[in-house]
């Protein structure tokens, strides 16, 4: 019993699975609703509405026995009709107008076998769809509420299987859901949670510091504010790897960090490891590769190039470039702890020598003119996380020729790899080919790696047995409250 | 105490008045100009193992360091520069630009009051902050562009408040005269009404620079600020806003800086518009 | 009067025209929905894109998109919300009483503060209360809104846990973001009506009513008062346009569902629908506001009324 | 209509009653500076005692100073008494304080303002403002205070009283306010009234009227008056006693019989001897300047010379030539923004002026006199009718022959304050002109001319570096002359120029403009409402009423022999500054008619009848 209050950062707007992309709909999203499978805070894939799964034909099928005796919140049944409908729609003209079908376009079709048996038929196979059956679009969806009361209606009236149930909704405001007692995986100790939706991370801090907030969700708290809620005792800060790494990435294409001793020596001029130290107060880690270390694809053996100003002096003169070169360093706007790093930064390049400006760009702008464009400056923030946990959905985006987030790098071999490791379903061959890109890229030193920030929960101590997911996604059904 | 109050109930006071206005704004502006010379280098000096260590500690950092380490003091006094500048330019511009339409469309009325004043309505139901947002969305964060921002969302005031004046004066007297011996109009302008409705403008220009110094940190606190390399008072107050319960100092000082700035430049600005009035009879 | 209501009424169309020409067309220029939906998916491709512009609505050329935004304004209809498709006018009906009820009692807060201390400062003019208040309004001026609102929030929500730190619940929620902005408006507005008050003062009619034996209070509450009305109606009409859209600032700090915040997201996420139904309808309530100031000018002031 | 004489015997003596008041010492301060200095005088209960004295002189605070209203300005009390007989036993005024003064302000002691038109608050009612008095002082109630006030305004001759309390001050006209402020200061019988100046923003007929309300009251109340004043002629309507003061001091106090009859004070004497007294100028043909009476230290002297003014060139072609001349505003409109109403503010004039020639307009306020002027200096449009210079009508000339008219025809308006810049050096602004149309090359030329200009009017060259706050009244009227005479003019309009003035500069400003006429061949288009004025200065007369001229011809005609009735009620109404001559005067009811009219509804026009040569009288109907 008890009710948790929980802030989020962001209102989606929407609580159909297939309309959003963002991050704060899974999190409230992953306690309405489940996928066939479920991936808890361990990041093990486990059953979910599916008990089993067994891949068929090379991979290319995959065959779901469902969890039986389950309903939705409005009381219809879940059976392989309600996948069926959930993956038509999703990859229907419904799904056309949202994000998420870019995700599972690997599924071609959905057969039932009977009420209790599914089959995904697959146009290839693909090593990450069992992981995204686990979140977002995936989300089983109740068939007659949606036909009866239309996508409109379901979109601010959500239904799913999941252990909470839809109470009410004020866009803008926050989201009341309440106990489902009838939960296939056992009742929810809380009865009721409510999601407030504060932007403004000082606000969500006071009002945790004020007791009526119980959870402050990532990526909120802002790293200045760790110690203000470490020092009040009512109050705790849960802190693990998260899947967000951030990078400087380079203009590879022209001006001086074209040369990759440039780019070298520019990585080698600042200290990461203070960096992560002091302006991240040792909520982050230090990264190699654009990739955390809960990364499928993650290797330990690489490290990142060490601090060494002298040495990259002497690559920077050998490189032919004049103390006094200048670079420009492009940055979200809002994003407060990168504007102090890449502050930090600039000051390291400018004790090499290299004068750095900083250019804030409102988000959208940065992420959808400016770097698809090719137009940043030397060089650019990029902030990634991909819930999946594998390093392809980074890779992939990051460095495959003409990809949206890769406006300059053009390797036709690294392409190649790239492209091999997607057909493959073996598991170790895959991580070894993800390994070796990594080590291509650092190679070349398409990027300054900076770190893997923690997803970082304020939690009050009334709060019980919470999980810190690192993926953004707690699932409440264990929490207690005081 | 009595003595100290009754000093300020004297007339003299208004000469106070500009003693302190003058001497704040010079002192800032001094300190502001030559801050290469006073802090040589010590704005961008970082040291992050020293960061937000606390004021009055040290004489190397008297007034704290911030997140990065930097010395607070040094950068509260460089900061000035970018303050300063947007401040005056932004307004300048405005007032230059509103002054010329409120003129223009007060004397001539007709069509050009017409424009100049939908322009205006249109202005006014254009909310600042999401002019701000668009704009610098599509032009990008620079030094240049939020001071453009200023003066586009600014000139409408001066316009408005001068037109007005206009309005009033151009029916007084001494108008009417100069037009009855053959003034040209633009003569009339130039030499009669601009003299006769500075003050109100100086007023508005003084107050204005605080608020658009201020407005340059609101931009910051949205996320549509300029190179945070560059310190501003703006930019690290808006900054700081998540160190106050740990580190104070990061934005209290430089929003001091901003305080003395607006009290320096008002008393100024109210005592430069009594002594261009030679009648000495506007009231204060 | 009817003639009064119809050049209004041309007035606000055209206002409402240009303002939402130009902010739809501004706001395109900043970046494509699309890109901002699928920001975070794996791969998109081309068509990806292109579908879901089919789907929003923005690939047409842009006057079509306009003339479909206006002829929807015809039916009361704002379109719906890029993000979500949330019918904007539940968007705006949830955000608007808000944003007006905030704005309205930061206003109230303000006057309650302003005229007392503006008449003061005129009476004691040059003397010991003038000057203070004359500093103190500079002061005001000097802080900015997050900043006095953070400190607020430090002092009265968590060191004294008097007030709850955000959101809009009860109406001790209005307390800190009332009194933030209040004081913030008391600043300027302390000085104008102190100068308003200084002119009125000169008139004759006060010195009558004082020769009439009226208390003072009774002289400048209800004689001068009444008389500076109208430059003080003129300005809090303004004032109070300018601040339903630009309480965004206060608007996050303390949470509010208002307006700003709905615009301000709204562009961010280039939710056009959401943004072009808020300028839309804060247009007209700015031109509605003008409205009431001229009717309340004739309330106030007689020879408006009767001429 | 002759004058009939009221009880031609002298004021009664004094009664040997207690005053009422009774100032002693007073001296009054503002920021340590002294502006009036061991003040003392009487007023008995029923009688009138009259301050007089030229602008500056401490009038007004003395009157402030009684009411303690001064401490409001910031005035501070040295020395003195103020004694006082109020209801409660005699008390002194200067130690009561502000909550105790109130009890007596409107009460016992009431006061009228100068200005009309702003003493009343603009969004009260009539009957509000009335009732306020009543309802604080007699504690009645709302409606006993409206019926009060009903029949206050009954009192003061306002016709239809209880539609008057529910209007608001601008729907009066300026003497109906100013009744309604007698009213006013009525509503409670004060023992004690106080006027300050309460007719002088006010036309002569209607300032008749208040005058004899009044008077009248005041015998009816048996309330006694401080009656504050410039005017000698308002002084010898109605004071008993006479006070005379100069700057900040008592010169001479008396009897008011006596003080005309016999002023003992060289003050008083220049004083009296600089009043303008209407039909001074009988039997003669032309204006007359006459020698100026001037204090010199204790005595009086008259300096300059009496001389004959017959400038006007008869024979010449007239200079300037207005025919049937018409403007009109618009005045209300309908939703399309046409007029629906006019403003009928000049209709179908006609004149002529001639080189060397001053040609008055007469007329009470709205009359359209600065209206035609305006139309002639092109500062206004005309609706219809031809103005021609020399001959040349305006309507044929292009912008440069228009432009150098400008140079020709010069205004000088009634405010010299408001016309100057505040912020110009006077220099700067007698200049103007010749900078404009270039009339000299050289700051230097530019400079001798502008310093031979003030020389000209009286003024020191070192007077150029200052700016118009730095000047009285009417050495800034005298800038005014010196900027109208840069460009060397034919014509000039001067529109109320001696209106603002006190008498004794008033005198020398008339001698002033009659010296440039007689040395420049001046023309002046001389706009007035000063009847006595105007016969002392000008060669002819144009009377007119709601924009119509009703009779025009020489000064003796107009002045000796008025064939127009409305010409000779102006006459009655002019005070005489005589105690000996007071006038019972029928009392003129009603107000000026109203100028605004239908659109469509246009006025008739009679025909100008010539009764004499040269004397036109319109018809009347
Ligand atoms: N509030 C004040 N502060 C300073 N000086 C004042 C104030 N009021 C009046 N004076 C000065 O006192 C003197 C007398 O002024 P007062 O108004 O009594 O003159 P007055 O005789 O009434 O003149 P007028 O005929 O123009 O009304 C003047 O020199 C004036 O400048
Ligand atoms: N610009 C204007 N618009 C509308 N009506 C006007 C305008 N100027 C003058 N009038 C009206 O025209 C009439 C004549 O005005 P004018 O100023 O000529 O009178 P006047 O005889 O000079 O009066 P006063 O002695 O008060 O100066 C008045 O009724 C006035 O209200
Ligand atoms: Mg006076
Ligand atoms: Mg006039």
């Amino acid at each position: 019993a008890g009710k948790l209050t929980i802030s989020s950062p962001q209102d989606p707007g929407s609580w159909d699975p297939i309309d959003t992309f963002l991050v704060n709909w899974a999190s409230v999203g992953t306690n309405i609703f489940d996928g066939l499978t479920y991936r808890g805070p361990d990041r093990k894939l486990v059953p979910g509405l599916a008990e089993s799964w067994t891949e068929m034909d090379g991979g290319k099928r995959i065959r779901f026995k469902l969890r039986s005796g389950v309903t939705f919140h409005n009381g219809e049944p879940f059976n392989a009709a309600a996948v069926k409908f959930t993956f038509d729609r999703l990859l229907g003209e419904e799904g056309a107008k949202g994000p998420q079908r870019s995700n599972y376009i690997a599924i071609e079709s959905v057969e039932v076998i009977d009420d209790t048996t599914v089959d995904l038929k697959l146009k290839a196979p693909d090593p990450v769809l069992l992981t995204k059956l686990a979140g977002y679009g995936a989300m089983i969806v109740p068939p007659k509420y949606i036909q009866e009361k239309g996508d409109a209606f379901f979109n601010v009236n959500p239904v799913g299987t999941g252990p909470f149930k839809f109470v009410s909704y004020a866009p803008k405001t926050g989201i009341k859901l309440e106990a489902n007692p009838n939960y296939w995986g056992g009742a929810p100790k809380l009865s009721e949670v409510e999601y407030r939706f504060i932007t403004e991370p000082a606000t969500a801090v006071a009002e945790l510091q004020a007791g009526r907030v119980d959870v402050v969700l990532p990526p909120t708290i802002p790293i200045g504010m760790v110690p203000v809620i470490q020092a009040d005792p009512k109050l705790t800060v849960l802190s693990i790897p998260g899947p967000t790494v951030d990078a400087l990435r380079f203009n590879t294409k022209s001006g001086i960090t074209a040369d990759p001793r440039v780019r070298k020596a520019l990585i080698m001029a600042v200290d990461r490891a203070a960096i992560v130290k002091s302006i991240l107060a040792g909520q982050a880690s230090e990264i190699a590769s654009f990739q955390g270390e809960l990364s499928f694809g993650y290797d330990p053996a690489l490290k990142p190039l060490p601090f060494d100003p002298k040495g990259a002096q002497a690559l920077l003169a050998q490189a032919g470039v004049k103390p006094g070169a200048t670079v420009q360093i492009d940055i979200r706007g809002n994003d407060a702890t990168m504007n102090e790093v890449a502050q930090a930064v600039a000051a390291y390049l400018g004790a090499v020598g290299v004068v750095a400006t900083i250019k804030p760009y409102e988000t959208n702008v940065l992420l959808n003119d400016i770097i698809p464009q090719g137009k940043t400056g030397a060089m650019f923030q990029q902030k990634w996380g991909g819930w999946t946990f594998d390093y392809d959905n980074t890779a992939y985006a990051m460095y495959h020729s003409g990809e949206k987030w890769n406006p300059y790098e053009q390797d036709a071999d690294l392409d190649k790899l790239l492209e091999s490791q997607r057909a493959i379903t073996d598991v170790a061959e895959r991580e070894r080919i993800l390994k070796q890109i990594a080590h291509a890229v650092a190679d070349k030193a398409l990027e300054m790696p900076l770190y893997n920030s923690n997803a970082i929960y304020g939690v009050a101590k009334r709060v019980k047995n919470f999980p810190p997911a690192s993926d953004n996604r707690p699932k409440l059904t264990e929490v207690t409250v005081d | 105490m009595a003595a100290a109050l009754s000093f300020l109930r004297s007339p003299r006071f208004r000469n106070l008045e500009f003693l302190l206005g003058a001497s704040l704004t010079l002192v800032i502006c001094l300190a502001v100009l030559f801050s290469d010379q006073l802090f040589p280098g010590g704005a961008d000096k970082m040291d992050l193992m020293a960061r937000l260590s606390p004021p009055f500690r040290t004489a190397a950092h008297p007034l704290g360091t911030d997140p990065l380490g930097r010395d607070v003091l040094a950068r509260v006094v460089a900061g000035g520069k970018i303050s300063l500048l947007v401040g005056f330019v932004s307004v300048a511009g405005a007032a230059v630009i509103g002054v010329l339409m409120g003129l223009i469309s007060g004397y001539y009325r007709g069509i050009c009051d017409i424009v100049v004043m939908r322009f205006a309505d249109v202005q006014l139901a254009l909310p600042f902050i999401l002019l701000a947002i668009t704009f610098i969305a599509i032009v990008g964060g620079s030094l240049t562009n939020t001071i453009i921002l200023l003066i586009v969302s600014q000139w409408v005031q001066y316009a408005r408040l001068v037109r007005g004046s206009v309005l009033a004066l151009r029916e007084r007297e001494f108008i009417l005269s100069a037009r009855a011996i053959g003034v040209k109009d633009w003569r009339i302008i130039v030499q009669h009404l601009l003299p006769n409705l500075i003050g109100p403008v100086i007023v508005l220009l003084t107050l204005n620079v605080a608020n658009n110094i201020l407005l340059e940190s609101s931009l910051t606190f949205l996320g549509l600020g300029i190179d945070p390399t560059i310190p501003s008072w703006g930019g690290m107050l808006a900054s700081g806003r998540t160190y106050l319960q740990v580190a104070w100092w990061v934005s209290v000082f430089p929003g001091l800086a901003i305080l003395l700035t607006v009290l320096g430049l008002n008393l100024l600005g109210d005592w430069l518009r009594d002594s261009l009035d030679p009648t000495g009879r506007t009231s204060r | 009067m009817a003639g009064f209501l119809l050049k209004r009424l041309i007035q606000a169309v055209f206002v409402m025209v240009v303002v939402t020409l130009v902010v739809s067309f501004a706001i395109r220029l900043t970046g494509d929905p699309a890109l901002m939906l699928t920001q975070g998916a794996g791969s998109i491709t081309e068509q990806d894109l292109e579908r879901i512009r089919e789907a929003l609505g923005v690939n047409r050329p842009f006057l079509v998109q306009y003339g479909g935004f206006l002829t929807g304004l015809l039916r009361f209809d704002f379109g719906n919300s890029f993000l979500g498709g949330t019918p904007v006018s539940r968007l705006i009906a949830d955000a608007l009483p808000a944003t007006l009820l905030l704005a309205l009692v930061s206003m109230a807060v303000s006057i309650a503060l302003s005229i007392p201390l503006g008449i003061r400062a005129a009476t004691a003019r040059g003397g010991v209360a003038d000057q203070a208040i004359r500093i103190l309004s500079l002061v005001g001026l000097s802080v900015p809104n997050f900043w006095l609102a953070t400190m607020l929030v430090l002092l009265f929500a968590i060191t004294l846990g008097w007030l709850p730190p955000s959101g809009m619940e009860s109406p001790s929620n209005f307390v800190l973001p009332a009194v933030t902005m209040g004081v913030i408006l008391t600043a300027t507005n302390v000085r104008l009506v102190r100068s308003a008050m200084l002119e009125t003062l000169q008139s004759q009619y006060v010195m009558v009513a004082r020769a009439k034996g009226l208390s003072e209070g009774k002289v400048l509450y209800k004689h001068a008062l009444r008389n500076c009305a109208i430059p003080l109606i003129t300005y809090f009409g303004l004032q109070f346009g300018g601040l339903l859209g630009g309480i965004v600032v206060v608007e996050r700090v303390f949470n509010w569902p208002g307006l700003g915040t709905l615009a301000f997201d709204a562009v961010a996420a280039r939710d056009y629908p959401v943004l072009q139904g808020v300028i839309t309808v804060l247009s007209l309530l700015i031109v509605g506001v003008n409205l009431l100031v001229d009717i309340a000018y004739g309330l106030v002031d007689p020879r408006i009324r009767t001429s | 209509m002759q004058p009939s004489t009221r009880n031609a015997a002298p004021t009664p003596a004094p009664p040997a009653t207690q005053p009422l008041l009774s100032v002693e010492g007073l001296s009054v301060e503002f920021g340590g500076q002294r502006v009036i200095d061991d003040l003392s005088f009487r007023v008995h209960p029923g009688r009138t005692l009259a301050i007089v004295g030229e602008s500056g002189s401490g009038k007004s605070v003395t009157s402030l100073s009684v009411m303690r209203l001064a401490d409001m300005a910031g005035a501070r009390f040295p020395t003195g008494r103020i004694l006082f007989q109020g209801s409660q036993g005699p008390r002194d005024l200067l130690t009561a304080t502000q909550k105790e003064m109130r009890a007596i302000r409107g009460k016992e002691i009431a006061m009228i303002f100068q200005e009309p038109m702003t003493s009343l608050n603009p969004v009260f009612t009539i009957g509000d403002q009335i009732g306020e008095t009543l309802t604080l002082h007699e504690g009645m109630g709302k409606a006993a205070a409206a019926e009060e006030a009903r029949r206050l305004l009954d009192m003061v001759r306002l016709p239809d009283a209880a539609q008057i309390l529910k209007r608001y001050p601008h729907q009066l006209s300026g003497g109906m306010r100013q009744r309604v402020m007698i009213a006013m200061a009525l509503a409670c019988r004060p023992r004690l009234l106080i006027a300050d100046e309460p007719t002088t923003a006010l036309d002569v007929t209607i300032q008749a009227q208040i005058l004899t309300i009044m008077r009248d009251l005041q015998a009816e109340l048996g309330m006694a008056m401080m009656f504050i004043t410039h005017d000698m002629g308002v002084v010898a309507e109605m004071a008993d006693d006479v006070v005379v003061m100069w700057k900040g001091r008592k010169v001479e106090e008396g009897r008011a019989a006596d003080l005309f009859a016999t002023p003992r004070q060289p003050y008083t004497r220049a004083l009296l001897a600089a009043v303008p007294r209407l039909g001074s100028m009988a039997g003669q043909d032309h204006p007359r300047r006459l020698p100026l009476t001037v204090l010199d230290g204790d005595h009086v002297t008259t300096v300059g010379e009496a001389r004959v003014q017959d400038t006007a060139d008869y024979g010449a072609a007239p200079l300037l030539s207005v025919r049937d001349l018409s403007v009109r505003f618009k005045s209300r409109t309908n939703w399309l923004g046409c007029a629906t109403h006019q403003v009928h503010a000049v209709t179908q004039v006609s004149f002529d002026i001639h080189p060397g020639e001053t040609l008055a307009l007469v007329g009470e306020s709205g009359s359209g006199k600065s209206t035609i002027g305006r139309t002639i200096q092109q500062l206004q449009e005309a609706t219809s009718g031809r103005i021609s210079f020399h001959g040349r009508p305006l309507s044929e000339m292009g912008a440069a022959d228009r432009n150098r008219l400008r140079r020709d025809v010069q205004y000088i308006f009634q405010d010299p304050f408001a016309s100057l810049d505040p912020r110009k050096t006077v220099g700067f602004s007698i200049a103007e002109p010749i900078r404009t149309h270039g009339l000299l090359d050289g700051e230097r030329e530019i400079r001798k001319r502008v310093d031979g200009l003030l020389e000209r009017v009286g003024l020191t060259p070192a007077h150029a570096a200052r700016y118009p706050h730095e000047f009285s009244g009417g050495q800034r009227q005298r800038v005014c002359i010196a900027r109208a005479l840069a460009s060397d003019p034919k014509l000039i309009i001067a529109d109320e120029a001696l209106s603002a003035l006190d008498v004794s500069i008033q005198a020398q400003v008339i001698n002033l403009f009659m010296d440039l006429q007689a040395e420049r061949g001046l023309a002046y288009l001389f706009i007035s409402h000063d009847m006595a004025v105007v016969e002392k200065m000008s060669h002819r007369v144009a009377v007119l009423f709601l924009g119509q001229i009703m009779e025009m011809g020489s000064r003796r005609q107009i002045f000796e022999s008025p064939a127009h009735d409305y010409t000779r009620r102006l006459l009655s109404a002019v005070p005489v500054a005589d105690p000996s001559r007071r006038s019972r005067r029928a009392l003129l009811d009603g107000e000026i008619p109203s100028p605004i009219r239908a659109v469509g509804d246009d006025p008739a026009v009679l025909p100008l009848e010539e009764v004499r040569p040269g004397h036109f009288v319109r018809r009347s109907a």
